[in-house]
């Protein structure tokens, strides 16, 4: 029952997040007895049971932060039997189906269960997921999944393959989802399961699954056709110095502006691995670390032939700093309305 | 659940064509301008949502489906392969605009007039195929109104903003779609808004609850426009847990003075007073927030000052005057406003008030937004406090800077995991035989969005 | 002659471009007798021969300043005899394309010859743009423009339907460029063209385009085939002010830090429309005009149910704020290797 | 123009694999490390440039074209619909690593074991077509190294960078080649750079001047690594416009003294006196600038202090010893370096450094061009009233916010106009049958640039 309702405190039988660390989340089902390991020392279950959500623990080594799962979170931590949806798409989805509570939707291929997560959510506590998957293994997994996190009374998950069977819904869905290779070969049984005014949404990887399943979705005369992309670019927030060039100048170097360093939030201290936010000097001097190291701060330069001691300056800000590498393509989410 | 699926008086009904999205009021005696032509609002009562229309010489026409675009379809027969023998550009049309003006008073359609339009210019036969379609779309643009009528959700609401992001702080799908996630908003939360949405932003949150939870609405002292929540066509059921705080009132919250006291004061910066002086044209008397104006007992709480289709003032101006004048369906059951009435709502007021100051301060909400023209990171430091462990908290700014600060505050305070700062980037298709690509125009921007879970020591 | 050197004064017959305010860059040619009307006056040729380029120019109304073109302002003002290419993927085009000077290139279709200017100026002194185009008006008009640039020698410029015709060209070109409805059919003639080692690139808004195109060049033996795109997101430099909220505080309202503003560089003067740099206090207030004028920045708020009047204080600060609406697409571009 | 298209002693060579980019000088008696593989600098010389080889048991094989992918394309006759029978992941292959071993051992070919990995796959038949695709690219990636060497240029040099951005500021191609393009650089022309980018701008700057015209490095006085200028195998008559000016000389050279003085200490901030001591295990000294290190008048002003290639170190080592060791080719035909070659040496420099000199203070600089660690915005505060009137001006810079700042300093000056600050996206596709999308991982920075054209009153 961690994730129908919002809980203070922790019960035997919740699937519980530990937060270790940045980028370091692990789940776990409470009962009694068992010991979890972490970096930062043993932890007993027990320890944990009655206890609040969100409240850091001591460990022997450090501390650990157990939370209640989120379909986002769940999203970070849930074991991979497919390739995954994540919160970038499924916000979009679930948005542009215009899911509420009350809310019927289809799903197809249930896959991992990371978008069932969110889709539940939606619909709640009156409306009902169908979700779909025709490997028999993956839907026994997410069936008993959804059971553990309390709400298997919102979902029904079924084992078949909905291209060859169909949906077996006339007319009931609100909105319907699909994430299948080849969804163009779904469109005629998705126009029988969606009601007057009903949404669908496909995902695809490939251009040319978009192209077939737009085809196919004007040829049921689904309208309103929209393709689209989204993609997150998420920033690390540092604390950047450039020195300032030394022009030979007598005096101190005069620039346009001294930057003010903010007072209030002086860069974290790096106890813990999970800094997010890192004090960047120079970004390539990390990568140029066999050449010595230079310190760019306070520096020694000779000034105009003579030798002369003066503090270089540098110019600094804090800045949210764009990803060297990111996500550069998930799939296309086409939606259309059968009205 | 009668025939539910029937516009009917009272409703706010979304207006939507292939490029264009807006709200309105269907109320039977109003008049409705739309792209020019009016209608009365007892045309559209009882029509079915969804339905397509078409707008011939000023009346309403049902479009029979699959028919729509087979016309001119057909007419694109013989098209030149390129157009390397095209000389001059320009249409060469040999009806003139007297022609087609006369046909549409003839009450000819727009699907005729632009089947017309093809055959009678010269060069249409020369273009590429391609060019064929755009000269196509772009008289049938001009000549046909072709739209549907559609209930009002959070999606359709948000793009009657598509052509005015501004005034929504920059909010985009993405955006907002990801704010509703990242706050795991769900039936039963008890969530806190700061925003400056004109109502959007609450509004979606609501939707996503259904009568179940409470929505709490923090709004700055002088600054409180919630007219998009009436769009939405909520149930007295959940509208009703809609609740509101004044900012200016948190230091007394804070330090034990406000729930203590009788609250004679909250009367004073009634957001419905506000509102009024808002839209009033002394802006140096609207500037005093919590003037003695009494008059601002009856309830205009959700009397919209600006909404989205006022930049089409000429023709969208009966609509917005029908829905800003009209209550929403909270208070459409109650009859005139009589001086019983205002003192009741009044009351009703007074208590959501206190609920809300009650909610805040137990410090367990499940979730906290921001999504404020207004400086986030000191509402932020302010209002972390109020937010439960383990409960997420989603900032929205449309300028990176100050989520830079924000994010830095939090992460300073050790009160924050899974801190998240992105923007994303949004792209939209064509997809058409052989006519694949990206849309050749795109926002920019749709804000940048902070995400993290509260947690404590 | 005024794009082929760096020039420092104007002469007859040089093609000018006139900086009349933000985005409002006209061209013209300098002759004995003529005068330009700006909207800050009429300006005299004769007045400009034998000035320098670059210096402000005072008109009766305000000044404008006359430029030197290069090929990135030339896109900016060409006549439109074709849609054209933008800086941006030009720049790659060259870049990828591997050019230097004496390289020769073939470019198919001349078009307005945005591209072509660029091409030219990679390749001079010693290398040679042959450029075609498959209709005659706009291959003569983009000859007389080369030549009026003084780029005459550096370019063949042909009338003729590459694809039915080919380019005959025997191994001597270093690089291809093209841009035609259908690239696919060119490639052939192409391969012939291109010397060991040669590169191409086509530019086409299509994903169909493109897949047949890469096709068309793998049957033809090139390689290291890559499609990417390319899109600018321009930003403006804004100074924003953000209000604090009112929280009823007995005392000023404290926040984690009073930001200071620049003082080296304030907001510029709106003297002229052409002020690119915009002072922004709400975004949203531009699009709210209706409401009667706010002042967020000094106040007179209820503060704890006294009326006292105390400064509201703003966050304040200078960025780059990214564009509402920006280009989305302009076109796929494929570049491959012929060994 | 000999024999102008094969390898020859001295040249720097790109090596590119699929993913790969590398570069390194050819050298006959010196070792090449190429994945794992030892090669013969000799085994190159006379290679045709473009040639494609696959390095078979440590042995170069010229690679017939059109014959790579037969093999393994024929294996993919049958294939499994979908992966919903697939039961547990992984390869189930029959063969042992021992068994890949062997094979390698006895001179079999990488596209012979891939063939046979296929062959004896359990799994390779259930898999649907994508996946074996998939499985044969991953396997030939690790059991094949095909590779072209191709003669350098600016794209490819840069793309050796493509694993580590960080060191040239988070240049991309995009980046790059606007820089070059809004600068406006041709053969004549007269361009300063100031670049933290190991001479990557520089070369790429010089490359599209073809030895007419001048460059001019603005370096401070620390900070003079230019080494990739090597690589790009510049003749004498294309390096020679390559002169220097260390910025700690600035302000003398404004105020008059260092034109009119005998630049004794011209020697003492020597560059190359630099690099050394910056490459010196003293880092105190090393923050000396401009030490009394008299040993610092051999020429070595070109030596890479940090390749590109030393992430890869174990594989690469060799190669970067043999492009630094060796001077470029400016100097190739230069014997030893004896006491009278430094002294020519030494006084080439100071007739550079006098030029640079020369040249600023005409104050007509054709572009500017700042990509730089440093703060932009003093550089081009200083720098600017050197370039000419109707010039351009890039300063690129990792950071948006320092080139905002530069932005505004320049509007306000009046200086600049056409200014243009952005950021591009830039993202790359795979274009296959039926498989068609942009690539699942992209670049999420390629850096800022801002653009303008220089004006004066």
């Amino acid at each position: 029952m961690s994730f129908a309702t919002n809980k203070r405190l922790m019960e035997e039988g919740d699937t519980v997040l530990l937060y270790v660390g940045y980028d370091n989340l692990v789940q776990m089902q409470l009962a009694r007895g068992s010991v979890h390991q972490t970096r930062y020392g043993a932890l007993k279950h027990d320890q944990l049971i009655g206890a609040p959500y969100g409240k850091k623990v001591e460990c022997s080594k450090g501390w650990i932060c157990p939370l209640q799962p989120t379909p986002e979170l769940w999203t970070l931590v849930l074991p991979h039997r497919t390739q995954i949806l994540y919160t970038t798409d499924i916000s979009m989805i679930v948005f542009q189906l215009h899911l509420k509570p009350g809310s019927v939707v289809v799903e197809a291929g249930t896959g991992s269960g990371s978008l069932s997560h969110a889709l539940i959510r939606s619909v709640m506590p009156n409306g009902r997921l169908h979700t779909f998957e025709f490997h028999e293994e993956r839907c026994a997994a997410a069936r008993k999944e959804f059971e553990q996190h309390g709400l298997g009374d919102y979902v029904t998950a079924k084992h078949r393959d909905v291209c060859a069977a169909g949906f077996e819904l006339d007319k009931e869905a609100d909105a319907l989802f699909l994430d299948l290779p080849a969804p163009w070969e779904c469109i005629t049984s998705a126009s029988h399961a969606l009601r007057q005014g009903g949404r669908i949404c496909t995902f695809s990887p490939c251009m040319e699954q978009v192209q077939r399943t737009c085809e196919a979705l004007k040829d049921h005369g689904f309208t309103d056709l929209t393709v689209l992309e989204c993609l997150s670019r998420p920033f690390t927030v540092q604390n950047i110095k450039l020195s300032y060039v030394d022009f030979g100048d007598q005096t101190e170097i005069t620039t346009d502006k001294k930057n003010t360093v903010d007072k209030a939030a002086p860069p974290c201290k790096k106890e813990r691995e999970d800094c997010e936010e890192t004090e960047v000097k120079m970004e390539d001097q990390q990568t140029r670390s066999d050449q010595g190291s230079e310190s760019w701060e306070e520096q020694t330069v000779s000034s105009g032939g003579q030798a002369s001691k003066c503090a270089v300056k540098a110019r600094e800000f804090k800045t949210g700093a764009p990803p060297l590498v990111m996500q550069g393509h998930t799939g296309f989410l086409t939606f259309a309305s059968l009205y | 659940m009668e025939d539910h699926n029937a516009i009917s008086s009272g409703d706010h009904v979304v207006f939507k064509t292939d490029d264009k999205t807006k709200v309105f009021q269907v109320i039977a005696n109003r008049t409705i301008f739309i792209e020019k032509s009016k209608l009365r609002g007892a045309d559209l009562m009882g029509q079915k949502y969804g339905t397509q229309f078409e707008l011939q010489h000023g009346k309403l026409v049902v479009v029979v489906p699959h028919n729509s675009s087979a016309t001119a379809s057909n007419t694109l027969a013989a098209s030149g392969k390129d157009n390397r023998s095209l000389v001059a550009s320009g249409d060469n049309q040999k009806l003139t605009q007297d022609d087609i003006l006369k046909m549409k008073e003839e009450g000819i359609s727009g699907q005729d007039i632009v089947g017309k339009l093809v055959e009678q210019s010269e060069t249409f036969k020369t273009k590429t195929e391609f060019s064929q379609q755009k000269y196509i779309k772009k008289k049938k643009k001009k000549h046909m109104v072709v739209f549907r009528l559609l209930r009002p959700n959070s999606g359709l609401l948000l793009d009657t903003f598509n052509h005015s992001p501004g005034k929504i702080c920059n909010l985009r799908a993405d955006s907002l779609s990801q704010l509703l996630s990242y706050s795991n908003v769900m039936s039963g939360s008890r969530v806190a808004v700061v925003e400056s949405c004109q109502g959007l932003v609450l509004g979606s949150v609501m939707e996503k609850m259904a009568g179940d939870g409470r929505v709490l609405h923090l709004y700055p002292g002088n600054d409180m426009n919630r007219h998009m929540v009436n769009s939405f066509n909520f149930l007295e059921s959940q509208s009703k847990i809609l609740l509101e705080f004044p900012l200016n009132k948190l230091a007394s919250l804070e330090n034990g003075t406000f729930l203590d006291a009788d609250q004679p004061e909250t009367d004073h910066t009634d957001p419905t007073t506000q509102q009024k002086q808002h839209n009033s044209s002394q802006p140096t008397q609207a500037a005093v927030a919590g003037g003695d104006d009494d008059s601002g007992g009856n309830n205009k709480d959700m009397e919209g000052d600006d909404g989205a289709e006022d930049k089409d003032k000429e023709e969208a101006g009966a609509m917005k005057d029908g829905s800003a004048r009209k209550g929403n369906k909270r208070h459409a059951d109650q009859s005139k406003n009589g001086r019983a009435d205002q003192d009741a709502k009044r009351q009703e007021r007074q208590e959501r008030v206190k609920e809300a100051a009650t909610i805040l301060m137990e410090k367990s909400l499940d979730s906290l937004i921001i999504a404020t023209r207004h400086d986030p990171v000191s509402l932020l430091q302010r209002l972390l406090p109020c937010v439960g462990p383990s409960r997420p908290v989603v900032v929205f700014c449309q300028h990176k800077e100050p989520l830079v600060e924000c994010y830095s505050v939090v992460k300073e305070s050790g009160r924050g995991v899974q801190m998240k700062l992105a923007e994303s980037w949004y792209r939209h298709y064509q997809v058409l035989p052989s006519r694949t690509h990206a849309l050749m125009s795109m926002s920019g921007t749709g804000g940048y969005l902070l995400s993290f879970t509260h947690i404590t020591s």
